[in-house]
């Protein structure tokens, strides 16, 4: 189906797709949980395994599952998936596990996971949705990275829980609230269109 | 009919391999999660009882459970009150240490919150609001002082502090402390709650 | 070519005595008195602080004009000092000067330019400046000090609203005297704490029709009514009307945030709502609400009602019949 | 043991009963359609740009299966759509001449005379309500709405201000030529070499006053080529461009105000 190159395949997600960025899928996690560097770490890893656990077990099986019955089979895929995942945190990171909360649970609807399912696991060979996945994941983990970075220096001083910041600043504690998440990601979107423009307008 | 059957069956087998995949993943994790678990309560214990050396669940409701706190011959030397209850943004979860006697708060400890960072959030805070916890009386109700003072002697027996800015945290803590300090008494009262009887080990 | 073409340009065709530096720079006056008084009771902190709003207003706006290539006369038509003065006078006395710095930032930046600037922003940049500090830094924006002219020997001091919401000081008589808040005499914002020079400018700008008369008079008046019915029932527990008018920002908001000719409404009788809407709003917030203060956060709430005021309120077109 | 069975029988329990409801959903509420409508749709470009006339990919697709639609009517995907989607419905694909967007003004800055200095909203939509800014009250207005309104990135405005058709990029999806508030736009077949690139009605004296290459009604092309231009309200207009033969009529070149002339002339001088 996919007539793009393999390298073409992985850096769409990146950029040119990007999952938040450009084609704004799973705000939910993004917004919520990117106050310090390492929940938005630890949540894009989780989402990332099961995206790429995910597409790869569609992909195997696309041909096996009749279109009236996919998107059950797909959820209860990703589904099983996640348990995986919170299992794993609560049993190796319960500190982390406890602050993301509900969000880890919540990946099960991120739109980001079904969508690449529908849109291509269920169409592409398993070698080319894995670096689809791969690519996805890429660029939701790099978008959450900036974004809590921004967050949690402004919001806390800090980066990854070290003080990076010295002792007359004055944590801007609106970055670490819902509010900031919202500052901080429409501004991100705007640099990013405004990105988009300019490579555009030059070609 | 083909289709239907290649329905099911899919769908079926995808819930059997599911369901056996999670069955391994639940057992395999399953111990550490609870030790985790166990292993937080226990630490909290240990903080807000001093001299505790094992602990026991005495009693276990929902948001509601009481652990005692045993020194080194058994004896039960205070108890833990693990509670969790309404403050101004979302749920507080909070251990409360008081002697034996229920007469004296030893410690408080917050387990849990989501208060405004740099106001409510100000509860975990051991200078502000914290230490003002040691030593209460809580053989009547705990009240709140306002506005807040500087060190624990200016307060009255069964004072605490409240944090300056951010009065609904403080009281909504107040409230949760007071509220299960009276539980606690009721229970003992109804003999629900007896030394050591249900071990957790 | 000395051949004489002719200006295309789109309606209205309209000439008028008024323009936007005459009008901003008649509010700059009207501040005056506010800005004197606050000199008065604060002191040089007040000077830096309205210092450094106004000059950081001032650059972000000349940024801004720069990055979207418009011409840096437009700094000139006083909007941005404006923005400037009404946050210092929103901004407690002893705030740190690079947060003040911040909220002025955050107003003209997020406030005003992004929405197009001069026009175009639906809040009042002031206001969203103050809105972020507010939540940015919790803290320093509730801390106060005394006035310079009292001599009280304490670092902190509450304002007259915060021991009316957290030291129950109706019930304990603590309330501040109705005479220290007309003059100023209380602990403050810079530009609140006096009743007096704030009616002397709204009365200003009132005579020079530079602002709707009902939108102070509506936020008064539904004010007044909603706190009087209160104190009538309980006199014990509530504070007269005559205090909340008084106290806290009431008077600098009525006269001068949400007279804001960008984000009020056009017609009278959305004026009306918009003005009312604003008086029990804050009533709510300061009987019943989390915050002692709330007039910041009214006017920003009613400012998001200024489109939806303005459709529906529009008049009839003169002969327009309503369908049957 | 019952740590493993619960599990296992819950969801395999469930997956079970779910895909019966699933099976009973699938034939008591099946609705019968067309297996040729998801055919067509699946080659379409999905674009959903609407030039086809319906309100998007999958609206076509039921038409062209109904027979209320051409196979080539997605000018978008041109050939190779048609003639899949001909082959899906098993007929024989009609010839498909690709078309393009033509700009009908030659009215640069340079040619074009202004009336006076614009002041406003700059767009073409309300310059053009007030008269517009040039002279010439049928001319490109230089605002661009015609490029902001492409949605295949297919006009650029060129230096001397007027929008340029990037052959390769154009689809012919006729965007621009209902931005144009002066129906500057007309879609041409590709092949069309001959092309009169003025609009202006007004009379001869006038429009050479307004515009260094506006057609002043001269007559000269029609006479060269009565077949297939005919002089029309002032203004050359080609009422059958197949007619022309642009070899045997070099006359056209005579064209005073350059206001007709030739596509891929101009093209081969750009690359020579």
């Amino acid at each position: 189906m996919s007539t793009r190159s393999i390298g073409q395949e992985f850096t769409k997600g990146l950029w040119n797709e990007n999952p938040v960025l450009r084609q704004l899928l799973g705000l939910c996690p993004t917004l919520a949980v990117t106050g310090w560097v390492i929940n938005g770490l630890a949540m894009g890893l989780a989402t990332s395994f099961v995206l790429i656990f995910s597409s790869i077990v569609v992909s195997i099986i696309k041909k096996l599952i009749p279109s009236q019955v996919r998107i059950a089979s797909y959820i209860v895929i990703i589904a099983t998936f996640v348990t995986v995942a919170d299992r794993f945190l609560a049993a190796y990171f319960p500190d982390i596990s406890k602050d993301l909360g509900p969000y880890v649970p919540l990946i099960v609807v991120n739109c980001i996971i079904l969508g690449r399912q529908e849109a291509f696991s269920s169409k592409n060979s398993v070698g080319r949705s894995l670096i689809d996945a791969l690519g996805m994941s890429s660029g939701f983990v790099l978008t959450l990275l900036v974004l809590s970075s921004i967050r949690e220096i402004l919001g806390s001083g800090t980066y990854l829980g070290h003080q990076v910041m010295g002792s007359w600043f004055t944590p801007w504690i609106i970055m670490i609230l819902p509010a900031g998440a919202f500052l901080a990601l429409g501004i991100l979107l705007g640099i990013a269109l405004h990105i988009e423009k300019k490579t555009k307008s030059r070609i | 009919m083909k289709l239907s059957v290649q329905m099911v069956v899919v769908l079926t087998s995808v819930g059997l391999l599911s369901g056996s995949f999670l069955a391994t993943v639940g057992i395999l994790t399953k111990e550490r999660v609870e030790l985790n678990k166990q292993r937080e309560v226990e630490a909290a214990i240990i903080k807000v009882v001093p001299g505790t050396e094992s602990s026991t669940k005495l009693y276990e409701a929902k948001d509601f459970k009481v652990y005692g706190g045993k020194n080194q011959d058994g004896t039960l030397i205070g108890y833990g009150i693990l509670v969790s209850g309404i403050g101004f943004q979302d749920k507080i979860t909070l251990m409360l240490g008081t002697d034996i006697s229920l007469t004296k708060t030893t410690r408080l400890e917050i387990i849990e919150q989501k208060e405004t960072p740099g106001l409510g959030a100000k509860i975990e805070d051991e200078d502000v609001f914290l230490k003002f916890w040691e030593g209460r009386d809580c053989s009547q109700a705990i009240s709140l002082r306002k506005p807040a003072v500087k060190t624990a002697e200016e307060l009255a027996a069964s004072e605490v502090n409240t944090i300056t800015g951010a009065t609904i945290s403080s009281e909504s803590v107040l409230k949760i402390v007071n509220n299960s300090v009276e539980k606690l008494r009721q229970l003992i009262k109804e003999g629900q709650i007896q030394d050591g009887e249900q071990d957790v080990h | 070519m000395t051949e004489k073409m002719l200006i295309t340009q789109s309606s209205p065709h309209f000439r008028d005595k008024d323009s936007v530096p005459k009008i901003m720079y008649a509010v700059v006056i009207s501040l005056a008195p506010a800005v004197f008084a606050s000199l008065y009771f604060f002191r040089l902190r007040a000077l830096l602080l309205l210092l450094c709003c106004v000059a950081a207003c001032l650059a972000t706006e000349a940024i801004f004009l720069r990055l979207r290539k418009k011409p840096l006369q437009a700094l000139l038509d006083g909007s941005a000092i404006i923005t400037g003065l009404l946050l210092a006078m929103t901004l407690p006395p002893s705030l740190p000067l690079d947060m003040a710095v911040i909220g002025a930032v955050i107003a003209i930046a997020i406030g005003k330019q992004v929405f197009g600037g001069l026009g175009y922003n639906i809040f009042n940049p002031a206001l969203v400046g103050r809105a972020f500090l507010q939540t940015a830094f919790p803290v320093a924006m509730t801390t106060w000090i005394p006035p310079l002219t009292k001599t009280i020997n304490t670092a902190t001091y509450a304002t007259p609203l915060g021991d009316l919401k957290f030291q129950d000081a109706v019930a304990q008589g603590t309330l501040a005297p109705l005479k220290d808040l007309f003059f100023g005499n209380t602990g403050g914002c810079l530009g609140e704490t006096s009743a007096l020079a704030l009616i002397i400018g709204g009365l200003f700008l009132l005579s020079r029709r530079v602002i709707d008369w009902r939108i102070p008079l509506g936020i008064i008046l539904s004010l007044s009514v909603f706190t009087g019915i209160f104190w009538l029932a309980n006199p014990v527990k509530y504070a007269s009307p005559l205090f909340h008018l008084l106290a806290g920002g009431l008077l600098l908001g009525a006269f001068f945030m949400a007279t804001d000719m960008v984000t009020s409404p056009i017609t009278p009788l959305g004026t009306w709502v918009y003005a009312l809407g604003i008086g029990i709003v804050i009533g709510l917030v300061r009987l019943f609400g989390g915050f002692p203060e709330g007039v910041m956060y009214s006017i920003l709430f009613m400012n998001t009602f200024v489109p939806l005021l303005n459709r529906h309120t529009r008049p009839r077109i003169l002969g327009e019949r309503r369908a049957q | 043991m019952t740590e493993i069975l619960v599990p296992i029988i819950t969801m395999t329990a469930l997956g079970f009963l779910f895909s019966l409801g699933l099976v009973f959903a699938y034939r008591k509420l099946k609705v019968y359609e067309d297996p040729r409508i998801e055919q067509v749709s699946a080659i379409l470009p999905q674009a959903n740009c609407g030039a086809c006339g319906y309100a998007g990919c999958r609206a076509f697709a039921e038409a062209v299966v109904k027979g209320e639609a051409a196979p080539d009517g997605c000018p978008v995907g041109g050939e190779e759509v048609t003639a899949q989607v001909a082959a899906a419905l098993g007929v024989k694909a009609p010839e498909v001449i690709k078309k393009i967007a033509r700009l009908h003004c030659r009215g640069s800055h340079e040619a074009a005379k202004n009336r006076g200095p614009y002041i406003g909203i700059s767009t073409c939509h309300a310059a053009h309500l007030i008269g517009g800014n040039k002279q010439c009250s049928f001319g490109c207005l230089h605002f661009g709405d015609c490029v902001r309104a492409c949605p295949f990135d297919a006009l650029y405005m060129a230096e001397e201000g007027l929008p340029v058709v990037r052959e390769d990029k154009c689809t012919a999806c006729g965007k621009c030529v209902d931005a144009c508030p002066r129906n500057l736009f007309e879609l041409h077949p590709f092949t069309q070499e001959i092309i009169v690139y003025c609009r202006s009605k007004d009379r001869g004296a006038t429009s050479r006053k307004v515009c260094k290459n506006a057609c002043i009604a001269c007559g000269i092309c029609s006479r060269a080529c009565p077949d297939a231009i005919v002089i029309e309200n002032n203004l050359a207009v080609i009422t059958d461009y197949k007619k022309i033969d642009p070899e045997k009529i070099p006359d056209i070149e005579k064209c005073p105000t350059a206001a007709i002339g030739r596509l891929h002339k101009e093209k081969k001088e750009d690359e020579g």
